[in-house]
């Protein structure tokens, strides 16, 4: 299975990761998950989200979850991107990209991976409230 | 003046994040063990460091290193420890 | 909810599909989906497959599963492109997005739509065998 | 000459797509049916017009308009009948 993990303070350029998809003839689904910061956080208004990562933790954590995701379904790659640092709402904080032969994998595959990144990737929120 | 020659100590670095961080008041701290000491045993010694994490033992993670591992884990000289709260990525 | 249906003989081009991206301050998430055509149909080689539409049918079905989508999910959005006439292997002859406040209602809304899709808006396939 | 100056007759285009077309050689057709008849009674007319059709009875789906419809519709002037197998878009 082919991966990619990047943890980058920058805006994700969602456009530009697929345009630059590359499949196999094999394939024939492909499924995207963007997160993007919300206004709203706890009942109150934010201008951004900060998050925090303990970065070298995180991206083995990721390639962990990718190994399993790799035993449980014919997945042909995962790229991931996690924005870290300072995120402006409306803004994507995490982009995923999974491709398989069919479509029920790949759905799947993209929903469990960001279930298991919410137990174990250590990133963690710091919502920025207005006003504050 | 050793008191106990033959008991090798060892020291471990642990590091802290998210609100853990305002909980002790630093990003990393380190600890004394005898040799042989477990995960349990180091992380009673940084609650009594730190009381204030103690009302978060139910809801810490702990990783040796880059992994989560059990609390009888045996620590070794260079390991670190890092404890943080639930995690929230996405 | 806001709805956007496009049938076409043009490739999707995705990136620009993502670049034009509008969402609220209320949206968490984003899905999407991509239906490749692959090389092999009926376990036989193919260089393409040539869609079939009942086109006024096939965006009045598609506007019905849509106002259905709209009463099961919070969905803010959904924009489609199913692509008809001869899409060659290895390229999308589907691009589906949705938008929602959380990432579980978008991906079970862009999942369903799918299969109300498949049972029924009339687009037929055509499989160009390889060598026929 | 009317035989039956009080029946009102009906004339009713119908479609076929995908590989119906292949079966019955042609895009479209056009049936005369008696004011009245029901969606059931023009297909029955249109698969003695086709008989490979018949072969294709339960795996046919059956629009009038833009829309599915029960068997027991009620047919008006005007109206068309499109006629096509299992759809396999995506």
């Amino acid at each position: 299975m082919k991966r990619s993990i990047e943890l980058t303070k920058d805006p994700i350029d969602e456009g530009l990761m697929v345009s630059s998809r590359t499949l196999s003839h094999q394939m024939g689904a492909v499924v995207y998950f963007s997160g993007i910061v919300r206004e709203g956080e706890q009942g109150r208004k934010i201008d951004a989200i900060v998050y925090e990562a303990f970065e070298e933790m995180a991206v083995h954590q990721f390639k962990l979850i990718f190994d399993e995701v790799e035993q449980k379904w014919p997945i042909e790659s995962i790229r991931l991107i996690h924005r870290i640092g300072h995120v402006p709402v409306n803004e994507s904080s995490l982009w995923v990209e999974v491709t398989s032969p069919h479509r029920q994998e790949a759905f799947q595959a993209c929903e469990w991976l960001i279930v298991e990144m919410k137990k174990r990737v250590p990133i963690w929120k710091h919502p920025q409230f207005v006003g504050d | 003046m050793l008191m106990h020659p033959i008991q090798q100590m060892i020291e471990i670095k642990v590091n802290f994040f998210s609100y853990f961080k305002d909980l002790t008041g630093c990003e990393a701290t380190r600890i004394d063990l005898e040799e042989g000491a477990t995960l349990e045993q180091a992380m009673e010694m940084v609650r009594e460091k730190f009381p204030k994490l103690e009302s978060m033992k139910r809801s810490t993670l702990v990783a040796v290193g880059l992994e989560y591992v059990a609390t009888d884990h045996v620590l070794s000289e260079g390991e670190e420890i890092s404890l943080f709260p639930p995690v929230q990525g996405g």
